[in-house]
């Protein structure tokens, strides 16, 4: 009996990563995958650098004590960009800390993207603007929650599909367990974009599964999955493309794993060098998912250095605003950590706020 | 006030039911779901004949993860519905501790109001009913201290309707306890919207001795004890909490100042239980008023025990009075 | 490429259960698993035969009220007796409240296995005695025990085995997921049972769970699955014991799901009718596990009405064992209840033990 | 008494190192695991050099699972190690409240002291280092309500080793919790076994008006309020719990019948906090010597708040002092 013969075959991912760029940027033949047309291939390049030098921005902020602490996606962009991209306009995201890349990529202002990481407040934006859920730090938590939305859109008869990112070490966790199999057991219009970008803090994969690879969990749900590879932006729009268009036809959720790489430590506080080889980091360096797709780009001749060019001054005008906006003074209200516990001020927390008021006014005077 | 025919002798299972099966009806965005609560109805028979009145897509069983219960139903709230979920037991409920902290008592503080989650999780809760390990836990303290949640518990069956329906209609998520010895017995339950609001306790009985301070299954026990005090010549004021998050700080320390002596009864162990806020809140607030030290007459501090020892650990009629006794009666009186 | 030539194959179970016996006792030709010998088979048999007369005894107890409760494994002794008689001394059991009959199989006192459900303790037997872990109320608690066991079997050189059985419905919890995860990373001699008798209470599998298999879920944790007929007593013995052996070997963990029928409902307490037709209760009748072996064994010639009479006098005689310590007074002693919170007394709870001592001296005055 | 080259000066999160080494030096039973916890060394380093010193067989990183962690550890003990586990943040600690709370509190009593869990749960908790959400929890509270847990917390990075040793090597589950913003000062440690038991409270500092209650983070608050109160004129007792679970009414009382006065400070928040048990439980034992209530100052009722805020959230020398002016110095003193 061959493999392809059994029902549960569609319900398996490959056995290596499939991709439609190799990591020189040239084309594979006779991937399962379907090529996205050129205005979403430069659509990708665009956001991507603008992703990145947002990103460098991010983490330069942190240097200056602008930022409290930045995990940084370098390395990941396609997965940040590509899968946002892949998303429309009524569909649900939900990011986790790591994901500031995706957010902007969705659209959300940069400032208040980083509204969390500089310590303002817990969220920067507006979930329901650009449906984007706040960035999930308790791990894997959000896969309950992606369910959960989807499950009403449903209910309520809309075409939304909601994509959750997770980790590789976020697959551990019992949420995301239970969330695969609720998703599976309802249908609910939900992708499962796991990153697996090689680490969880310091914990190597070999630490935290022994399966063949994290996909190879969908069919414990019966859920399909694809292994694709992560750092190909074509690959993982059209991989995220293609589960979102099932999701959103009543075909239920999909499973899928981006195998790529965590270039920077797990946040600038982290010393990658207690648990990694710096030679591992210099071969993923050369995956690097931009490059790949602006040698493809360049080999079709859609891409010209006028264009880097003008790509490469909207990112540093990007880059620019972001410097701007954060260093604006951030006007913090006290009175504010009263007014969101309950739809209300219960009469404890108005004792609590006048006491507040009393000592605030106090040191003025 | 109510029409006659709305007003009808019913379990407090019974009341729960009638006010789901009202909310439902009331309001399609409200879902009710959770383990064994469609054709079955649930182990207590709260949900009996929804899923069949209202179909299996609005009450329905869900896979057995409590977490996943609590976090499908956050997603299900942040996207506009309001769900209602039931975990089976008190102590299954600790499996969506994190959803339940980290999550549903956080998201509107966390958004700045922009994300509400009007979330029910009904849980019934504590012994007396002869249950195997596991099954009469009291873990009220654990939600009360979670800002961002509600906390509320019925002592009758009126209060059962209302205060779900209250609970169901909350902008704020709700842990709805259901003092599960009490399903069975039965009151007069007004199906309508009167009454005191979720937030408020409620004077039971009035008296001028003591505040016998009750929630949820000690309700019932706080009156017995009420009448049995008479023969002590004490004439006890019973207050039903309703609501333990937030606390009623106006309606019990107004009686408190009223009496002069308070005793606060629970099932839960005492130790960092939910009744060291009331004697530590009311002794701040009455002080000069107090003729004694606010006494707690609790579980004890041990893991709730087994059927046959159970009677040890919960408060009785006696042990409440053996503590009032303690309330310093003959003594000298000064600073109220 | 064929399924048998991947690398992930064995870890995947069959598409169907496989068994050794079909529902009329005939020989399965050519099956994966290995036939017991005939001292194996007789004395599953023999063991199951008391496991049922327990079981009936223990719903009878509960309607004269000297149970407070009793969940039946009526219909699933050849899981609850072929699973335990492939385990050796030094292995571990690791049961769910549903599986007194494993108990009692393994040895343990059947009034001591009652204590928990008759009310007098959590529990009434010793742990380490016959190295059978409390019965399991909370889910999918248990495996991560059972890997936590297993683990430190290891550690100390020992080559025990831990063996947990857990439900269809505790398959959804997210400790059944962390317990698989950390047994495949860990390669802890851990088997997993999961009895799948269709419910979970009410609940059908098919509310559940969307996998192919239970046993599907294997191959997300890189652990070797089995999917085999859990009424068939030769093939639980068999599949289990082959997995027992492969993890004392050092060859780590295995999951099999065996697939079975609850025949009574959830308890006695539970009311069945209001959630399945007893025509589905009827037809699993008919694939009895121990009509299946006595039809095997009577066709062998190694089971004859002396023995079946032996047997079941036998059987006979346990059950009056069991009522007789049943209808003895439970002697429950209330300072008992402040002896083992802590190691030793403490403060508080000497003063609560006061308390309660002064308590009950004053309603024998 | 200890021999010179056994005190050293060492941060709390070096003395919690060298405790961690101490006791994988000294039994082998003992194994340390959790997140992060081995080449690592932890997100904190409180674990640094373990695993290279003692072998990957003991020291070493687990999937990312907190229930998996706690529920393997609770495995392992059953089966006669003795596991030192960690969660990673406060917050951290909930997906594992199940295991903590229905089996690792539990396991001793339910099999009547047959099995016995001697796993310690390192919790780095509190707040004050500008952490995001989830990542400055006082989850105390929870635990304390937990009969079968001991809950211990260092203030000084002394108890840092001692209380680690001695929860390493009790025969009960510890949650071992420890006030992240201390983890760099320093301090003199005595890498030896003597020393207060574990479950004992030590005045810290004597005083004759006042007592001011405090563990964990708020041992060196209570110390500064106590040198910025006699300014004031207050005499300040600061007494250090140290043990939370159980509470030593011994030590705590003595002191408050003493000076008539108690405060009591924590960073969690004050609803059904831990300073409502104090505060109750005092207030029962020391009623008649009591001049006014105990007070307590503790984080607001409100989830904790972003790094910019956090300040106004947590007790301050201000704060504490602005309370102590509160207890009724001029009054008529009566009931001492
Ligand atoms: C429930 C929970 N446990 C622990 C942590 C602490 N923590 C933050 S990130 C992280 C590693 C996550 O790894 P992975 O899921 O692979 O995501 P990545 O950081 O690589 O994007 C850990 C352990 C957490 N945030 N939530
Ligand atoms: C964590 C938890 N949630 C809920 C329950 C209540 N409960 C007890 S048995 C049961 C059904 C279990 O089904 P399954 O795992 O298939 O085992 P079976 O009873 O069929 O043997 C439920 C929901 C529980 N014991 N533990
Ligand atoms: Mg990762
Ligand atoms: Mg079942």
């Amino acid at each position: 009996m061959t493999l392809t013969s059994l029902p549960q075959r569609h319900l398996l991912p490959s056995e290596t990563p499939i991709g439609l760029l190799d990591a020189d940027g040239r084309l594979i033949d006779g991937s399962e995958l379907t090529m996205p047309g050129d205005d979403v291939l430069l659509d990708l390049h665009r956001r991507m650098v603008i992703g990145r030098r947002f990103d460098t921005q991010a983490t330069a902020l942190t240097k200056q004590g602008r930022l409290a602490v930045y995990p940084s996606s370098r390395g990941q962009e396609a997965c940040e960009v590509g899968a946002v991209v892949a998303l429309d306009a009524q569909d649900w995201l939900f990011p986790t800390y790591r994901d500031s890349v995706a957010l902007v990529t969705r659209g959300v202002d940069p400032v208040q993207t980083l509204t969390l990481l500089q310590g303002g407040w817990h969220l920067g934006y507006d979930p329901y603007e650009l449906r984007v859920a706040p960035q999930c730090t308790p791990l894997a938590t959000n896969t309950l929650h992606a369910v959960g939305v989807a499950h009403a859109a449903r209910y309520k008869g809309e075409d939304s599909v909601a994509l959750v990112l997770l980790g590789d070490g976020a697959t551990s966790e019992g949420d995301t367990h239970e969330a695969l199999n609720f998703a599976g057991v309802w249908q609910t219009p939900t992708v499962f974009l796991v990153q697996n970008n090689g680490y969880a803090i310091s914990v190597p994969m070999s630490k935290q599964n022994a399966a063949p690879s994290l996909a190879h969990k969908g069919i414990g749900y019966g859920i399909p999955s694809l292994l694709i590879d992560g750092n190909d932006p074509a690959a993982v729009y059209s991989a995220v493309r293609q589960a979102v268009e099932t999701a959103r036809a009543g075909g239920g959720p999909t499973l899928i794993e981006a195998v790529t790489y965590r270039i920077e430590a797990h946040t600038n506080a982290d010393d990658a060098s207690r648990y990694r080889d710096s030679g591992e980091v210099a071969a993923w360096l050369g995956r690097d998912p931009l490059d790949r797709l602006e040698a493809y780009l360049i080999g079709r001749g859609l891409l010209d250095d006028a264009r880097r060019e003008a790509v490469a001054a909207e990112a540093e005008d990007f880059a620019a605003s972001v410097r701007k906006g954060m260093n604006a003074d951030v006007a913090v209200r006290p009175q504010s950590l009263f007014d969101h516990v309950y739809a209300e001020r219960t009469a404890a927390l108005r004792e609590q706020a006048a006491m507040l008021e009393a000592e605030l006014a106090g040191e003025e005077a | 006030m109510t029409t006659i025919e709305k007003v009808q002798q019913l379990s407090m299972a019974g009341a729960l039911n009638a006010a789901l099966a009202d909310a439902l009806e009331a309001d399609d965005r409200v879902l009710v779901f959770g383990e064994d609560v469609g054709p079955l109805g649930g182990v207590f028979r709260v949900t009996d004949g929804l899923s069949e009145r209202f179909g299996e897509r609005r009450v329905f069983d869900t896979p057995l993860a409590e977490s996943g219960i609590v976090g499908t139903a956050i997603g299900m709230a942040m996207n506009g519905l309001r769900p209602v979920v039931e975990m089976q037991f008190d102590a299954f409920a600790y499996p969506a501790f994190e959803q339940i902290t980290s999550h549903l008592a956080k998201m509107r503080n966390r958004t700045q109001g922009k994300v509400e989650l009007p979330v029910v999780i009904r849980i019934p809760y504590g012994g007396g009913i002869g249950g195997v390990e596991h099954h009469c836990d009291s873990s009220e303290a654990y939600y009360t201290h979670t800002p961002g949640l509600r906390v509320v518990t019925p002592g009758t069956p009126a209060d059962a309707y209302h205060l779900l329906r209250d609970a169901i209609d909350s902008p704020d998520p709700v842990i709805f306890l259901e003092p599960k010895r009490r399903y069975w017995a039965k009151g007069e339950v007004a199906l309508d919207r009167a009454g005191a609001p979720m937030d408020r306790a409620v004077v039971r009985r009035t008296g001028k001795d003591v505040t016998l301070i009750a929630y949820g299954p000690m309700v019932t026990t706080a009156l017995e004890t009420a009448e049995a005090a008479i023969e002590e010549g004490w004439d006890v004021e019973v207050v039903d909490l309703r609501s333990l998050s937030p606390f009623d700080d106006e309606t019990v320390a107004a009686s408190v100042r009223k009496t002069g002596r308070a005793v606060v009864v629970h099932e839960a162990s005492g130790f960092c239980g939910y009744g060291a806020e009331v004697a530590a809140r009311l002794t701040e607030r009455c002080f000069h008023h107090l003729h004694a030290p606010i006494l707690r007459v609790t579980g004890l501090d041990i893991p709730y025990p087994a059927p046959k020892l159970e009677e040890h650990h919960l408060p009785s009629v006696d042990r409440i009075l053996d503590t009032m006794a303690r309330l310093q009666w003959d003594d000298e009186v000064c600073g109220a």
